[in-house]
């Protein structure tokens, strides 16, 4: 068998040779793979192979109703589902000109910071699990378990939520839900010093972590980095803050940034957002019982439903990334044509495989998971 | 005759029991910090049964075969050389540095085993095991020549009757404590535990060694960590810590030299394989050297 | 051995000083014959024969040494220059010459098969062998200072002829053997010049003599000649540039020779005259001033040295010949160390890590040179995944790195346990930690040796390789099985060390079949060995009868990450294969030494042009002027100073 | 209301399958004591085929601590029992998956995770997902749902160890067995030279899992294209360069 995505080395010197990273590796973010060529443990060559996540959503998107791909979106991105689906809603909301209610708004920011925590707290986890530091990994994803069980609360799910539809959410917040999530908040912070002293500033992992990876400025702009791994090169660019959607004028929040580049500036430019994150979360968890009102906007049926003619493009700051939607409508009840812009193809692709790059094997894993790419959304 | 058909059936196989009971310890106590419940008390046994009990068994190739019976061979022979209370029938025919270089044996076997895979994730991982052995052997040999100058013999019989003859006073980790502080830190390392946990890795290089290993071959592997633990603990114990007078106390003093190694991995990351030399070299190395000139300066 | 001396032997018939004519006749009979008639087919098996011989002759000798005899004179002598030069055999010498012959033997024997019939010029390899032997016999049985540098002289030829024969490379490199060598025998020449000074002889009680008489600076000039000159020939750091591409560059079987022996006649020359004539004590109280350290230490830690740092040199080899000849240069620290402990452990651990050394290294470069006679290459980055084609040749190479590393149960444990153990008893932790440490740099080495040629992936254009032939595989398993013999019962070599030891003077030590016995610690290896055995016999019955059967699978059924493995892929792990230790004691690298080495080229360059610049230019007259007036001051202080 | 549900009897008590060496009372009480081990010491392979991977670290982690009943993870298949198909399978992945497969020890067992390893789930009309998953390897259990959660993951993990202990989770007897029918639907989908590097026909006859259904015109394709069984490397590979993608 002559796998598709082989490309032999005819006649490879001597002392070169080819390890397979993934994608049955545990050093691997996913369903994906890394091939490399290596002189001693020293990359000379590294490329991306990616696709065994392909499902062909933009494709799969244009033959499902407008409404029914809510339900698809979510799977493009599973550690971070909610921008997905926001970013989805909001681009159809822009074509057919719907209006989502303030408190939906917030209701849906709300749940963007939750599942930003979430997908940061997942990342530590592998983060540290790369280098063998379980416990932090156990810790973190329990963590993480607390919010999916408020999600759960929400939305009726864990993981895939389908809370987030065009023109508002599904329902409303159950009794005494920010309550809850103001204790989960208090309990993470409780324990953040925990994850300092295990992970941030254990000197093991800062050895490691430090001076690999190391993207510079010109180069994170030039290769499209966005997101963490951007404002980790002292760039503070933010959708949030510099395309501001939904209620996130209202809202106080610093852009995080952090110097150095490498995988150890990505790790701390998440710490600094997960930080951020709960500030935005205790801002809402303040002001949303203030704010009534419906939660969602009527829609027409929506087995019927045709968007009028129109393209529209919704972007969104997702933990990964950059993550916007690109949709045209040619007023039929299905969309024309949809193409997913996510970060992580960037990420997990380019930026990567030039990373990999005079990088050594016990670094592979590392600077991956720093990227923090996500492979399913990779390969869509 | 009898006192030796005995050392032979029962040394290894209290230093199966025993390091069953470490490697229960050691997934309890990571268990533990993990703040999970972790595994049930038979579960050693039930993982190396399983592994045995394998339907399919693949081999690749009559090393791989003859790696497994050198791993387990050189550790049983490290067993019955060992000095444990009541039976130190062979511990006088050969002293500490056989000790030492029969341990290598399995070392090798098992390298020589994983090499025959023909997998490069286990031949980069032998490498990584071969140059963390260099690493944590130095500051080892270093603590040991200290004992061994300081006791005058290199015989273990006499090393843990030196010891017993003055208390706990006597005792190497009282009489020498920074030969036995540096000993420790390189026991942690032998053991093989983060952050010198550099060649099984599973992230960076997939377990390394055990990549290709199935079956028994891994069940091997399995039993092979059991007596890992046990020899390192009862080496460290017949040197710092007198030895054993009988077994409770004996089983305690290994129990604890583990213990003390499997509650301080937890919180670690892994060293890159520079990492883990430079800081053998430099910690443990220094700390065991000075160990040695104070036992000189004696 | 006492036993067998009750009863009257043939030959104390005989008489016991033709012994020793017998051999050096034998030898020179084979080394003439061999030049002539060396082009024939059977050559090589009448030089293995003949070498069978004097193995034979060698045995019988050792018989009467270990009688009692103190040494087997020969009839030969000449009178040069009113002095006259003799040739006596003592047990010293009988040691060595038993390992020259014994590795003369199955190197020849490795020759004359398929190897030698795909040689170039065999018959001239097999003649400069038999030179190299007589050469060798001549140095071992000197029987004064003068004949010992003929001798010395001769052997050094007779390597330099042998090392030529590779041509390209190896000639180079043996001219630069050619230079150290004439060096180190110039530095012998001057220290042999002055004991003729000071004692008016030279014969070997004269050197004793003349170290009782002599200053402590002229003691130490002697000193430091005689080590640094015979330090050349066993590469002594910092001599021991040379050694490795000469050695490596040589052709198989004479290579695997050489290695074994050629570079000890250095350690017996050292033996010779340091210990045995100038005796340890009087190195001892040779002490350095402003430091704690003698004579004694200070060769002791040059022998540490020389047993370190080429051992680590070696483990960032990529050719499988260099790593080895690395390697021999470090063990020779070991050797040099054991027997400058000075106790009887030590001497006799030193002297059995020249008799195991010599097993296990001819059978590695013997293992060696099957592989390049099949795979064409010795290069560690273009083997790999050899064992299912060459397995007997896997298992001498196995057996040999196993005796390198000095593990258990070969017969390299046991001597370098004795040598630890002395180290340890004479009260040396620090070398102790040196020789430990040079120990796990050889496990380290030796492990990428046999993985890069032996484990991994089969390479494609290595698929259809055969075994070599028996002529080939034979010789070095027996030089293996030598290796295990001696590691099971280390008494049989100790019995043979015990005759040199005895020779060297000094308590003997006491041993057994199985090994020592000693107060502070004991070494049984039969115990050791058996239980091994046993042991794994127990791990052979886990095996086979616990589980099921097992299946071999190919080797491209392996995980590569879920990928799939075919032919052309290479995925064989071998170069730079401790890229982490390298990135630590990588820039320990900076070849120093070999700067030095450099640096003294350019310097000599430098001298002789300016010298002969003094010549070209035409400032004739000047120069004359200088010397004139340079000759007035001289003439002129001379008739002052008195 | 009864406080127990009706017990369905409609299908037998499937019996052990009966090894050749399994005569004696002897074999027979070690094989119930193997299986009893078997069904508490699980090992998982470390693949995330899909997205349900997600749910797998909760599983594992201190929340709900699979440890506990002897379930871990493994990194490569040689080490593993089970393969968690975690969702979807992409044609690609499924090429991986029965790479790990047919490399992992017998006895092996797959769980198919979630509705797509059922029916294709959300990816009913993809173009890149194979819709079934016990065409191709033989399932022993599957979870519905999308995702599964980690309650669904412990139970069909405590289901498996229950159908072990019985003797029951025999599906990777039916590979060897009906060998020749899955790899029919392997070639189906991958195309005629399809083959990996694993043998299972002489694994088969190695141990004597041979039967009529292991072997047949499928199998009869793969002989005549397998390079691993005749150390030999086709002169058709393509050569590098033409679609190599080269790095700056």
């Amino acid at each position: 068998m002559r796998p598709e995505n082989y490309r032999p080395v005819k006649h490879p010197p001597s002392h070169e040779y080819e390890l397979y990273f993934g994608p049955n590796h545990p050093g691997i973010e996913g369903n994906y793979a890394i091939r490399v060529r290596l002189k001693g443990d020293v990359i000379i060559e590294a490329i991306a192979d990616g696709g065994y996540l392909h499902r062909g959503f933009e494709k799969i998107m244009e033959e499902r109703l407008w409404i029914q791909n809510v339900a698809l979106v979510p799977r493009i991105c599973v550690p971070d589902p909610v921008p997905m689906e926001e970013t989805y809603s909001r681009a159809v909301e822009m074509i057919g000109g719907l209006e989502v209610p303030v408190r939906a708004q917030w209701i849906r920011v709300m749940l963007l910071e939750m599942s930003r925590i979430c997908a940061h707290l997942f990342t530590f986890g592998g983060n540290a699990a790369t280098i063998g530091l379980y416990t932090n990994m156990f810790w973190g994803v329990t963590m993480r378990d607390y919010f999916l069980d408020l999600f759960e609360e929400v939305t009726g799910a864990r993981i895939y939520h389908m809370f987030i539809t065009p023109g508002g959410v599904r329902r409303d917040l159950p009794e005494g839900f920010l309550g809850r999530l103001g204790n989960l908040l208090d309990e993470l912070e409780r324990r953040m010093p925990e994850f300092e002293d295990l992970f941030f500033e254990s000197a093991v992992v800062i050895n490691r972590a430090s001076g690999i990876g190391i993207i510079s400025q010109e180069q994170a702009l030039s290769w499209g980095v966005t997101g963490p791994n951007l404002r980790a090169c002292d760039l503070p660019i933010d959708l949030r803050r510099d395309d501001p959607y939904l209620v996130y004028p209202e809202l106080e929040f610093d852009v995080v940034t952090v110097e150095g580049g490498d995988a150890l500036a990505r790790m701390m430019a998440r710490r600094g957002e997960v930080i951020q994150s709960i500030r935005i979360l205790r801002q809402i968890i303040a002001r949303l019982p203030s704010i009534g009102g419906a939660i969602r906007s009527p829609l027409p049926n929506p087995l019927a439903w045709n968007l009028p003619v129109g393209e529209a493009y919704a972007r969104t700051e997702s933990s990964k990334g950059e993550t916007a939607f690109y949709i045209v409508s040619d007023g039929g009840p299905r969309p024309y044509r949809v193409h997913v812009r996510g970060p992580s193809s960037m990420h997990a692709v380019q930026v990567l495989e030039k990373l990999l790059i005079g990088a050594r094997i016990e670094d592979i894993a590392q600077i991956m998971f720093s990227l923090d790419a996500c492979p399913p959304e990779v390969d869509r | 005759m009898m006192s030796y058909v005995a050392d032979f059936i029962f040394m290894p196989l209290i230093a199966f029991v025993t390091g069953l009971g470490l490697v229960l310890m050691a997934r309890r106590v990571r268990a533990k910090i993990e703040r999970r419940v972790g595994p049930p008390v038979l579960q050693p046994i039930y993982d190396i049964v399983k592994l045995y009990a394998k339907k399919t068994q693949i081999s690749h190739g009559i090393m791989h075969d003859l790696s497994i019976m050198m791993l387990l061979g050189g550790f049983i022979t490290a067993e019955i050389f060992l000095p444990v209370p009541g039976f130190d029938g062979l511990a006088g025919e050969g002293d500490l540095i056989t000790l030492i270089y029969i341990m290598m044996v399995p070392m090798l076997g098992l390298a020589l085993g994983v090499g025959s895979c023909a997998n490069p994730n286990g031949s980069i991982g032998i490498s990584r095991a071969l140059t963390a052995m260099l690493a944590y052997d130095i500051p080892f040999i270093i603590a040991v020549t200290g004992a061994c100058m300081a006791y005058g013999t290199t015989n273990l019989i006499e090393i843990v009757q030196i010891q017993q003859a003055g208390g706990p006073a006597s005792w190497g980790a009282a009489t020498m404590p920074l030969l036995a502080f540096g000993g420790l830190l390189a026991v942690h390392g032998m053991m093989g535990k983060e952050p010198f946990e550099i060649y099984i890795a599973p992230a960076e290089i997939a377990t390394g060694p055990m990549v290709e290993m199935s079956g028994k071959y891994m069940g091997a592997l399995f039993i092979m960590q059991c007596f890992q633990l046990y020899t390192i603990g009862v080496i460290y114990t017949t040197l710092f810590l007198g030895g054993g007078e009988n077994w409770p106390f004996f089983l305690a003093k290994v129990f604890a030299v583990v213990f003390i190694s499997v509650a301080v991995t937890n919180v670690y990351g892994r060293f890159k394989t520079d990492t883990m030399i430079r800081w053998m070299w430099k910690w443990p190395t220094g700390i065991a050297l000075a160990g040695l000139a104070l036992v000189m300066a004696n | 051995m006492s036993l067998l001396l009750r009863r009257r032997f043939f030959w104390e018939e005989i008489d016991l000083m033709s012994l020793l004519d017998i051999l050096l006749l034998v030898a020179a009979l084979l080394a003439s014959g061999l030049f002539v008639l060396g082009r024939g087919s059977f050559a090589g098996w009448l030089a293995t024969v003949v070498y069978g011989l004097m193995l034979a002759v060698l045995a019988i000798a050792g018989l009467a040494l270990d009688s009692g005899v103190a040494f087997i004179p020969s009839a030969m002598s000449f009178e040069i220059l009113g002095r006259n030069l003799g040739w006596r055999l003592d047990g010293l010498g009988w040691f060595f010459a038993l390992l020259t012959v014994g590795a003369a033997f199955f190197a020849s024997w490795y020759g004359s098969g398929e190897w030698g019939r795909k040689q170039k010029r065999m018959g001239l390899q097999h003649a400069l062998l038999a030179l190299n032997v007589l050469a060798m016999l001549l140095l071992l049985s000197s029987g004064d200072l003068l004949s010992l540098f003929i001798g010395w002289e001769l052997v050094s030829w007779a390597a330099f002829a042998i090392m030529t024969q590779g041509g390209g490379p190896a000639v180079a490199a043996a001219y630069r053997y050619m230079i150290y060598a004439l060096a180190g025998a110039m530095a012998v020449f001057a220290a042999i010049m002055l004991v003729q000074n000071v004692t008016g002889g030279l014969g070997f009680a004269d050197l004793q003599t003349a170290i009782s008489a002599m200053s402590t600076a002229q003691v130490w000039v002697l000193f430091i000649l005689f080590a640094a000159g015979f330090g050349v020939k066993m590469a002594l750091m910092p001599f021991h540039l040379w050694q490795a591409p000469a050695y490596s560059e040589t052709p198989g079987a004479s290579s695997a020779f050489l290695n074994a022996v050629s570079a000890r006649m250095g350690l017996f020359a050292l033996i010779l005259v340091l210990v045995k004539l100038t005796g340890l004590e009087a190195l001892g109280s040779l002490a350095i001033p402003f430091t704690f350290m003698s004579a004694k230490s200070a060769l002791m830690w040059v022998a540490a040295i020389t047993m370190v740092v080429p051992t680590f040199i070696a483990l960032m080899q990529t050719d499988a010949r260099m790593l080895l000849t690395w390697h021999g240069i470090g063990q020779g620290g070991y050797m040099l160390l054991g027997v400058l402990v000075g106790t009887s452990l030590g001497t006799a651990g030193g002297l059995m890590h020249v008799f195991n050394y010599a097993t296990y290294q001819a059978a590695l470069f013997l293992a060696v040179t099957a592989v390049i006679h099949r795979a064409g290459t010795s290069d560690l980055d273009e083997l790999g995944g050899l064992i299912t084609r060459m397995p007997w040749t896997y298992v001498t190479l196995l057996m040999g790195i196993i005796g390198l590393a000095g593990l258990p149960p070969m017969n390299g444990f046991v001597s370098k346990w004795m040598i630890y153990k002395s180290l340890l008893d004479g009260g040396q932790p620090l070398l102790l930690i040196m020789a430990f440490a040079a120990t796990l740099g050889t496990i380290l080495s030796v492990y990428k040796l046999i993985h890069n040629i032996f484990l991994g992936q089969l390479r494609r254009e290595h698929q259809h390789l055969k075994e070599a032939p028996v002529s080939m595989v034979l010789p070095m398993l027996i030089l293996a099985g030598i290796g295990f013999v001696t590691g099971f019962m280390p008494g049989l070599a100790l019995n043979i060390t015990d005759i040199a030891q005895r020779a060297i003077g000094g308590d003997m030590l006491p041993h057994h079949l199985g090994g020592v016995t000693l107060a502070t610690g004991s070494l049984n290896m039969l115990w050791v060995v058996g239980v091994l055995i046993g042991a794994i016999g127990a791990g052979a019955l886990i095996f086979y009868l616990l589980g099921n059967r097992r299946y071999e699978v190919h080797q491209f059924d392996n995980y590569a990450g879920g990928h799939f493995l075919s032919a052309d892929i290479r995925y064989h792990f071998s170069h730079e294969f401790y890229p982490g230790l390298a990135r630590v004691i990588g820039p320990w690298y900076r070849g120093s030494i070999v700067r030095a080495e450099q640096g003294i080229g350019i310097l000599v360059n430098v001298a002789g042009d300016l010298w002969q610049a003094v010549f070209r230019v035409a400032y004739t007259p000047l120069y004359m002027l200088l010397v004139v007036v340079l000759g007035l001051v001289f003439t002129g202080s001379w008739g002052i100073v008195p | 209301m009864s406080d127990k549900l009706p017990v369905i009897e409609d299908q037998p008590e499937i019996c052990r399958s009966v090894d050749a060496g399994e005569r004696s009372v002897w074999t027979r009480v070690m094989n119930r004591f193997a299986d009893h081990c078997r069904a508490r010491s699980l090992f998982v392979l470390h693949y995330c085929t899909g997205c349900g991977a997600i749910e797998l670290p909760p599983t594992i982690t201190s929340r709900f601590d699979m440890e506990r009943v002897g379930v871990s993870p493994m990194v490569t298949p040689r080490q593993a029992d089970i393969l968690l198909i975690t969702g979807y399978l992409s044609i690609k992945t499924l090429k991986r998956v029965i790479l790990s497969y047919e490399q992992m020890q017998s006895p092996k067992y797959v769980i198919g995770f979630g509705s797509c390893t059922i029916n294709g789930g959300m990816y009913w009309n993809s173009y890149a997902t194979v819709k079934r998953l016990d065409q191709y390897i033989p399932a022993d259990l599957f979870i519905a749902g999308c995702m599964p959660r980690p309650e669904a993951v412990q139970q069909v993990l405590l289901k498996l160890m229950e159908d072990i202990d019985a003797g029951k989770a025999n599906g990777w007897q039916d590979y060897y067995n009906n060998y020749d029918r899955y790899l029919g639907n392997q070639q189906a989908l991958f195309g005629e030279s399809w083959h990996t590097p694993t043998d299972v026909i002489a694994e088969a006859k190695h141990y004597g899992y041979l039967a009529d259904g292991t072997m047949g015109r499928h199998t009869d394709l793969l002989l005549k294209r397998a390079d691993y069984a005749l150390d030999r490397v086709p002169e058709d590979y393509p050569e590098r360069g033409k679609n190599e993608r080269r790095l700056p």
